[in-house]
């Protein structure tokens, strides 16, 4: 069970491999769901061209694994991982990767979503967007 | 007791600060805390409150070496 | 939209990035959703050598399309892939990868779960289990 | 009229043929190709048909030309 928070670009599949290989053993789990959330080039008809994504250091790590603690005890999982980034992003980077191990599918289906939906409602990230025109604080998420 | 304060996102920047430090001489509430903080601005509809790196209620009283964070709705993932 | 049929072992993360990396516009998408079944060792408490999986090669690839433009029909996605492997299977190799694309993460987790529900309730494949005492067919899935 | 049947998995082995060919004077039902391809073995229940690769009922009517396939419930994923 692991939450990152990354300052840099991170590639969601390595780090599912890597963690993977690190900390699951060969043959004992079926089911991996994943997540990844990318930026975009636009968002709500506007160009985007930046975003930074700030957070409260400390808070952020605690409810991470707060949400990942959560997902454990309400599902048959054998891991999780969490890694976020923060910092200045470029449209095409990826922003979140939520992703979970278990024996059977729901379970890892069911448990994947839970960490994306709680990890947007409840996890101290804001974004803010560089429009051609200037900033622009995102006010809030989209409906799961 | 000193109660350390910090403000995040757009919040921190319509208050024009990102750290405060509250003197009280007994337990405060945290929308106390914001009041003094921020010397009576209103406080945004949908402002989110934390002690110690927890979620909570603006009733909720906070204590000395307590830090006490404002900040708006999350938009992270 | 895409679904493949591998008789060798596949990297269904490698699979990820190569579909994407040539099919979705940079910085277009912000949701990938994605599950991978992976042989275990075990099953039903014994231990599981080697799996073969047979399929009805041409329903199959019909059916994996169906299921694929069905989800399309049903969730604002922009894009799905599909990879299964068949024939001798080793415990830890990755028998099937589902993974969608899409402006949002609903709509990218709903067709996710759904591609593997449907794969798994109508795509003609069989699975047989080599075990320490013989063979025997797996009778029916898991349920999801 | 001809009609090519298979078999698949537990239901291959169990009939002792993976392919076999039916033929008929006019068309007949998914079942009677079963029949006559087994001649005449009980079909298990939850065996699974299809015509030219598309789930049909037992009741389906198979013309000439058509490929008639019988497996047992799938397990794939």
């Amino acid at each position: 069970m692991a939450s990152e928070i990354h300052t840099q670009a991170f590639d969601p599949w390595q780090a599912i491999q890597h963690y993977q290989q690190a900390h699951m053993a060969a043959g004992k789990y079926g089911a991996t769901a994943s997540f990844v959330g990318t930026m975009r080039d636009f968002n709500e008809g506007d160009e985007v061209q930046v975003m930074t994504l700030e957070h409260y250091p400390g808070m952020t790590e605690s409810y991470l694994d707060k949400i990942c603690e959560e997902a454990r005890q309400r599902w048959d999982i054998m891991d999780c991982l969490i890694v976020h980034r923060v910092g200045d992003i470029q449209p095409n980077d990826p922003i979140v990767l939520t992703c979970v191990w278990s024996a059977h599918r729901a379970a890892a289906f069911e448990a994947c979503r839970y960490l994306m939906e709680e990890l947007k409602s409840r996890a101290p990230f804001w974004k803010k967007e560089t429009l051609p025109e200037g900033h622009r604080w995102v006010e809030k998420n989209t409906e799961g | 007791m000193t109660i350390t304060v910090k403000f995040f996102a757009s919040l921190r920047e319509r208050v024009g600060q990102a750290e405060a430090s509250v003197s009280s001489a007994e337990p405060i509430s945290v929308d106390q805390v914001w009041a003094q903080a921020t010397s009576n601005m209103a406080m945004p509809d949908n402002t989110l409150c934390a002690i110690n790196m927890q979620y909570v209620d603006g009733n909720q009283q906070a204590n000395d070496g307590d830090e006490v964070a404002f900040f708006p709705p999350v938009t992270g993932g």
